[in-house]
């Protein structure tokens, strides 16, 4: 509270010191002293709220205090958290940040109801969706003696910390990356999600299974649009049906050229279903183009998980596309699970939003975590490492049961199917309608009449 | 032929974009002399003005959010034009130092308006960070073209005509173009320079605000990346108009959108070419154009400078 | 309790690679006055040539058939992962081939396209150059052989055969210590030199220079292949230093970042790129140290830090656009001739 | 007295403006020619011609090579340099941010440091530079401008940059120097001083000089012979005191 007021007052403050710096020549080299002073000020705060017997820590959010009333002697284990607050993934990484909030009071509550004199204190960084700031961010956490990383984001942020991590000794956990080339055993890499596969494996059976024979495969070219598409094509082919790759270039300004694109291919290929592998962002640009195409709107629409969520899915026009094509989608969800419905209705009481994709998978990272920390008995990355795979066994949480494989993946990845459907107060909302089976898709209400 | 005919349709919405964006980029380098890498934040400080009126003030009438629009943009680069341009200029500094100066402008602008969609989705609870397509209340919809397609139509219309009329009819028009003629000799004639620049600044930044905030009609999700990720486009439109010829530059606004829409598209159906090849081409397209039309006079290189009214020939 | 010399040795290894860039850009730009906005296109066609031959040649030298096992599959990964730190002998001598190939090849491609760059302006040198890096990007995207999408990982380090992990550190900051040092030696060398002398006369004035028979397409051919050159060397260290690459980390923003190291340095002062890569290295790494304790969400200190970067440029252009350290003499023998006559004349 | 440069029958056109309009003239070995005219009659756009700057649309521009006369129109520039022409500018385009002395060992051809891989040899062209620097200090002492050798351009007067704009062009030797008002913004007596040692230049070592010049009262009184030119045309040649009393000039120049 108080930290958030400061930054309140003092932010008018530096922008009043550089709306009046244009003319002098001081003036640069003051506000390099200002910006350094700043940061000595900082750290100086940081050091004393790091060493002492601090009863009130601010954990990420701006709103959270977790009040502690404790004998002075309560240890304290920092756990960092490197999440995209800026960036290509920073809409989903705001809401993030706020399960980790929830996630480290929830755990703290925990622990000490078991009994722990201990608290786990969240250390967020922000990586701003780049490799090399998240590795900037895992060697500041190392530095500062944390032996455990929640976080990064994508895959290719935790490639780039791998080889330093692996080789000092500090676990990663992952809640979202999913490329199956970090598959790897024996190393420090976690990650609580299930790998793109799996989820590939439960949309060509959707697919398949609502009568679909000829798809239009159109993803992101990226590592995750790739591995999936790759996936799915060989999962589709499997059932019977056949599939055409089309990749389009991410962080465009707009992607309607790609749509009209397509369109000419489903056309010309006679295909009768299209299967998007998107973010959020470039998934409701292209659902709101295709919404306009005859073509498009002629055909069934499959989607992957990315954009579940967005809010930009849920306008009049898509909402409309969505029944007209009945638009279903898949994301690892344990369904029907009261624990991830009890985190649902607590992030809306308290920060008014629903959770987006991964926030289980998040939520039970930092569980993990703490858990592993405190069965390993010592902060030590080997340790907590082995202690992590033994939590996990047993551990059960919204994102379901967590138990690792052999790779550090999560072996037993729940899928479930979500449509947009009208109601909610904006008109459209997101409904989780079935889930996969033992090589079924079984729903649990039809979505679309 | 089997092409959807939205390949069209685009191709057209694209080409009234471009437009709407070079057009004003190849009229304030001509006038100013200045490369202003920080045209990418008019586009999308356009698009957010657009955003920020309907997500915060919850208003939808394209007409207002187009006039706050050019106010805003107009604004921002006169701004830059008294507060960092000429000043840099009136130092004799060369123009590729203005041109960087340009770009940190363009860096402050851009993570201004994170720190301003993170504040205003600090109070709203609304995802300011991509944001959905605008439904306007006064622009015709429903049966036939897409609002953004009218709009754009409209806006570019209005462009090109008023620019026409502007540069060609008016007092302040033939001042215009006399300064990016002859600076110097405009000043010695009279000519109240420091005047007419400001104008132009404000003219070209509205025009592109402006289309910015048709811009929020048309796309399916908008983002503060919105103008930088069309950067690279809007400047390969304006230099193949040679930065000085406001016709090439429309030619370059049709031929972009076609190679953009068209090409890709033809080639996706016809040769499997991964769509992701959007870019490339757009790219090779500006290599080319640059390798077989080098641009002569002040924008060509050194062995192309001199060669203003060409050789031998005209 | 910090590891201040964890800290250390991680801020100068980042800073070391920065300031290879910055060094190679003031030579580009600040002495030569070429606007480089691809930057990043020869940072990365370093990174990428180092990632590609350690991780073929190092399969390949073990026997590996490699259209069975690519490096980019997840099985030629694991066994990267268990080869690569097997033979002292070969991680070395990768390491030397990198660097060797990535300065040809990153420097031959700043000569050829000093190509299309010379037939344009200074106007449009910029963003041709800047259009070129996303060519290349959506390129490396596309083709599989560099795994497209996917880049290299697992990339055996030159030190990886060093038990300690901390020693591995110190012995790779060593590297790209040594790196530097050279990299700043020949720069200054050649700035301090007739040629360095005609690279200013042609950033003053490249009519005049042309006049005075200077052949300034081919000095800037010149220019740019020394500076491409260096900036591959600098992708190889940023390769094995993140033992991965893809396409996506080569993007402007990378050459925007070293730009603003040398414009707050000083364009012009080989001293000033170092200070310049220095300061914004360090107060990004200390950030990090800082930010969590601060508690902000609403205002992202990442956006602050960029705003107060931007602006800097900008003042620092319009207040002293010579940065923080100014352009020194050129030091050649001619200095003394000169100082001889005047004392001689006033003795 | 043979010529070093030839210029026959040159026209250049900009658009409908007939800049140069079938222009011939010549500058024979150790002349010291002039070269006048009304504002715009073209006399820049000769240079440019000549220098390669612009490719005349018509005619020949001759250059002496022993005892061949080779065509030079059509060169760059900067081969127009190597084949022996040298110029100066109408507004001096020197090389700012350089020293005075920096600026004079710009010109030299053959600078075996201005290779990339000798640069890195000090040894191998710092005998050569010492060489350059003494010739260097040597024609600044006979301007009188030693003691800015390590001054930047920018804080020389306009009359010194004028001069070492000049200077520059003589660190290397030339079949022919174009000099582009030399004198002008330059007080009387500098002006009379930087002309002497142009005489003194070409009769001491034998050197060739093509001068434009609008102070003809000083021009006069140096220049062995004056061409005129007028709206692209020659208007009249011949001894300076011939020119002088040619009614046609008279009525060009107050006529303009």
């Amino acid at each position: 509270m108080l930290t958030e007021k400061l930054i309140k007052v003092s932010m008018p403050a530096i922008g009043r010191v550089s709306n009046t710096m244009v003319a002098r020549n001081t003036m640069a080299l003051a506000l390099v002293a200002v910006l350094v002073l700043g940061l000595a000020a900082g750290y100086g705060l940081a050091v004393a709220t790091g060493s002492g017997r601090v009863t009130t820590a601010t954990v990420g959010g701006s709103v959270a205090t977790v009040t502690v009333t404790s004998a002075p002697t309560k240890k304290v284990f920092s756990i960092g958290v490197t999440l995209p607050l800026s960036g290509e993934l920073s809409s989903i990484g705001k809401i993030w940040e706020k399960v980790v909030q929830l996630a480290f009071e929830d755990l703290n509550r925990e622990v000490q109801a078991y009994g722990f004199n201990v608290e786990f204190r969240a250390v967020v960084l922000d990586d701003g969706t780049s490799e090399e700031k998240a590795l900037q961010n895992v060697q500041s956490f190392a530095q500062q003696g944390i032996k455990v990383v929640i976080g990064p984001a994508t895959s290719a942020q935790v490639k780039v910390v791998k080889s330093y991590v692996d080789s000092n000794k500090i676990v990663i956990i992952s809640p979202s990356s999913t490329a199956p080339t970090l598959a790897i055993p024996n190393d420090f890499i976690f990650r609580t999600v299930g790998s793109d596969a799996g989820q590939a494996k439960v949309l060509a059976t959707l697919a398949f299974q609502e009568g679909v024979r000829k798809v239009v495969v159109f993803h992101r070219n990226d590592e995750y649009g790739k591995a999936f598409a790759d996936f799915f094509e060989r999962y589709f082919k499997e059932l019977g049906g056949t599939a055409i790759k089309i990749p389009y270039q991410t962080g465009l300004p707009d992607y309607a050229s790609e749509v009209a694109a397509l369109a000419s291919r489903v056309q010309s290929e006679g295909a009768d279903a299209v299967v998007l592998i998107a973010f959020d962002t470039d998934g409701a640009n292209i659902l709101s183009h295709a919404a306009e195409s005859p073509v498009l709107s002629g055909v069934r629409w499959f989607i992957s998980e990315g954009p579940h969520s967005a809010e930009e899915l849920l306008s009049q026009a898509i909402g409309q596309f969505a029944s007209k094509v009945r638009l279903l989608g898949t994301r690892p969800l344990f369904i029907a699970n009261p624990l991830y419905e009890d985190l649902k209705k607590r992030m809306v009481q308290r920060f008014g939003v629903e959770p987006s994709v991964f926030c289980e998978n998040l939520y039970d990272a930092v569980k993990l975590a703490g858990w592993a920390i405190l069965r390993a008995g010592t902060y030590d990355g080997e340790a907590i490492r082995a202690a992590l795979v033994e939590v996990a066994k047993t551990y059960y949480g919204p994102s379901g049961w967590t138990m690792f494989d052999p790779q550090g993946d999560k072996a037993q990845q729940d899928y479930g199917i979500w449509a947009i459907v009208p109601g909610g107060p904006k008109g459209y909302q997101f409904k989780d309608v079935g889930l996969y089976e033992r090589g079924t898709v079984i729903f649990l209400e039809q979505p679309y009449q | 032929m089997v092409l959807e005919y939205q390949v069209m349709i685009n191709t057209v919405q694209y080409a009234f974009f471009y437009l709407v964006f070079s057009i004003p980029l190849t009229l304030s380098y001509r006038t100013t002399k200045v490369i202003n890498f920080a045209h990418a934040n008019l586009i999308t400080y356009g698009a957010y003005t657009a955003i920020f009126l309907h997500g915060v003030a919850g208003l939808n009438i394209m007409s207002l959010a187009t006039v706050v629009a050019f106010l805003v943009t107009g604004s921002i680069a006169v701004l830059n034009n008294v507060l960092v341009f000429t000043p840099l200029q009136r130092k004799g500094s060369p123009p590729s130092i203005v041109m960087i100066a340009s770009m940190g402008l363009w860096i402050v602008y851009k993570y201004l308006l994170y720190i301003a969609t993170d504040i205003a989705n600090y109070y709203t609870s609304r995802n300011f960070m991509s944001y959905g397509r605008i439904t306007y209340l006064d622009i015709p919809r429903g049966v036939g073209p897409s609002q953004a397609l009218v709009a754009g139509l409209a806006i570019a219309l209005i462009t090109v005509v008023s620019l026409y009329v502007l540069l060609e009819r008016t007092k302040i028009g033939r001042a215009m173009r006399a300064v990016a003629d002859n600076p110097l000799l405009a000043e010695i004639s009279g000519i109240p320079r420091t005047l007419v620049v400001n104008l132009t600044w404000f003219v070209c930044g509205g025009i592109v605000g402006a289309g910015g905030v048709v811009w929020t009609s048309f796309s399916g999700a908008t983002t503060p990346e919105v103008g930088d990720s069309m950067i690279l486009q809007v400047f390969t439109v304006s230099f193949v108009g040679g930065l000085i010829s406001l016709l090439r530059t429309g030619v370059g606004a049709v031929l972009i959108a076609a190679v953009e829409n068209v090409g890709i598209a033809l080639l996706n159906t016809y040769f499997g070419v991964p769509v992701s090849f959007k870019p490339f081409l757009t790219f090779t397209t500006l290599l080319a154009i640059l390798i077989a039309f080098p641009p002569l006079g002040a924008g060509g290189g050194l062995p192309y400078r001199f060669l203003r009214r060409g050789r031998g020939s005209d | 309790m910090i590891d201040v010399v964890g800290f250390v040795i991680s801020w100068l290894t980042i800073f070391g690679i920065y300031s290879i860039l910055s060094l190679s850009l003031n030579l580009e730009s600040g002495t030569a006055g070429v606007t480089n906005f691809g930057k990043v296109v020869f940072y990365g066609a370093g990174a990428y040539i180092a990632a590609t031959l350690t991780t073929y040649l190092t399969l390949i030298l073990n026997g590996v058939d490699v259209t069975e096992t690519p490096p980019y599959d997840v099985r030629g990964i694991v066994l990267l992962g268990e080869l690569g730190s097997r033979n002292p002998l070969m991680s070395l001598g990768l390491l030397v081939l990198s660097l060797v190939v990535a300065f040809v090849i990153a420097g031959a491609l700043g000569y050829l396209l000093s190509y299309p760059i010379i037939r344009v302006g200074p106007a449009f040198v910029g963003f041709t150059l800047l259009s070129f890096g996303e060519l290349m990007r959506v390129f490396l995207q596309h083709y599989e052989p560099v795994g497209g999408n996917k880049g290299l990982m697992a990339i055996p380090t030159p030190f990886g055969w060093v038990a300690e992990s901390r020693v591995r550190e110190v012995a790779y900051l060593g590297l790209v210590m040594g790196v530097l040092a050279t990299t700043y030696v020949v720069i200054h060398r050649l700035v301090n030199s007739p040629l360095g002398r005609t690279l200013r006369a042609v950033r003053d004035d490249e009519v005049a220079a042309l006049c005075l028979g200077k052949h300034v397409p081919k000095i800037k051919a010149k220019v740019l292949f020394v500076g491409s050159g260096f900036a591959g060397v600098a992708g190889v260290l940023l390769a094995y230093y993140l033992t991965s690459v893809n396409p996506n980390m080569f993007v402007p923003a990378v050459t925007f970042n070293v730009w603003a190291m040398i414009i707050l340095g000083g364009c012009g002062n080989l001293k000033g790129s170092l200070v310049g890569a220095a300061v914004v290295t360090f107060v990004d790494r200390v950030l990090t140290f800082v930010t969590p304790y601060l508690g902000v969400t609403v205002i992202s200190p990442d956006y602050l830090r960029w705003v107060i970067v931007g602006l800097l440029i900008v003042v620092v252009l319009i207040v002293n656009p010579r940065g923080l350290l100014p352009e020194e003499p050129i030091k050649t023998p001619a200095l003394e001739v000169v100082s001889e006559e005047l004392g001689g004349g006033s003795g | 007295m043979r010529a070093v440069l030839e210029v026959r029958d040159v026209a250049k056109y900009f658009g409908g403006v007939k800049a140069l309009d079938g222009v011939s003239l010549e500058v024979p070995e150790t002349g010291l020619v002039g070269l006048i005219g009304p504002n715009g009659s073209g006399k820049t756009t000769l240079f440019n011609v000549v220098t390669g700057f612009y490719v005349p649309d018509k005619g020949e521009v001759l250059l002496r090579e022993s005892d061949d006369l080779v065509r030079i129109d059509g060169l760059n520039p900067n081969e127009v340099f190597k084949k022996g022409v040298v110029r100066t500018f109408q507004i001096p385009r020197l090389f700012n941010s350089l020293t005075v002395l920096e600026n004079l060992l710009v010109t030299p051809l053959g600078q075996r440091g201005e290779s990339l891989v000798r640069a890195l040899l000090r040894g191998s062209w710092s005998g050569q530079e010492r060489e350059l620097a003494r010739k260097a200090v040597e024609l600044l002492k006979m301007f009188d401008m030693l003691h800015y050798a390590n001054s930047k351009v920018s804080e020389l007067s306009v009359a010194h940059i004028k001069m070492l704009e000049t200077i520059r062009g003589l660190m290397t030797p030339a079949k022919l120097y174009l000099l582009d008002e030399p004198a002008a913004g330059v007080d009387y007596s500098t002006a009379r001083k930087l002309f002497t040692y142009v005489r003194k230049l070409r009769d001491e070592r034998g050197l060739t000089f093509l001068v434009i010049e609008h102070r003809l009262e000083i021009l006069m009184e140096y220049v062995d012979y004056v061409y005129v030119l007028h709206n692209g045309k020659l208007l009249s040649e011949g001894k300076p005191q011939e020119v002088v009393s040619d009614p046609k000039v008279v009525e060009a120049y107050i006529g303009a």
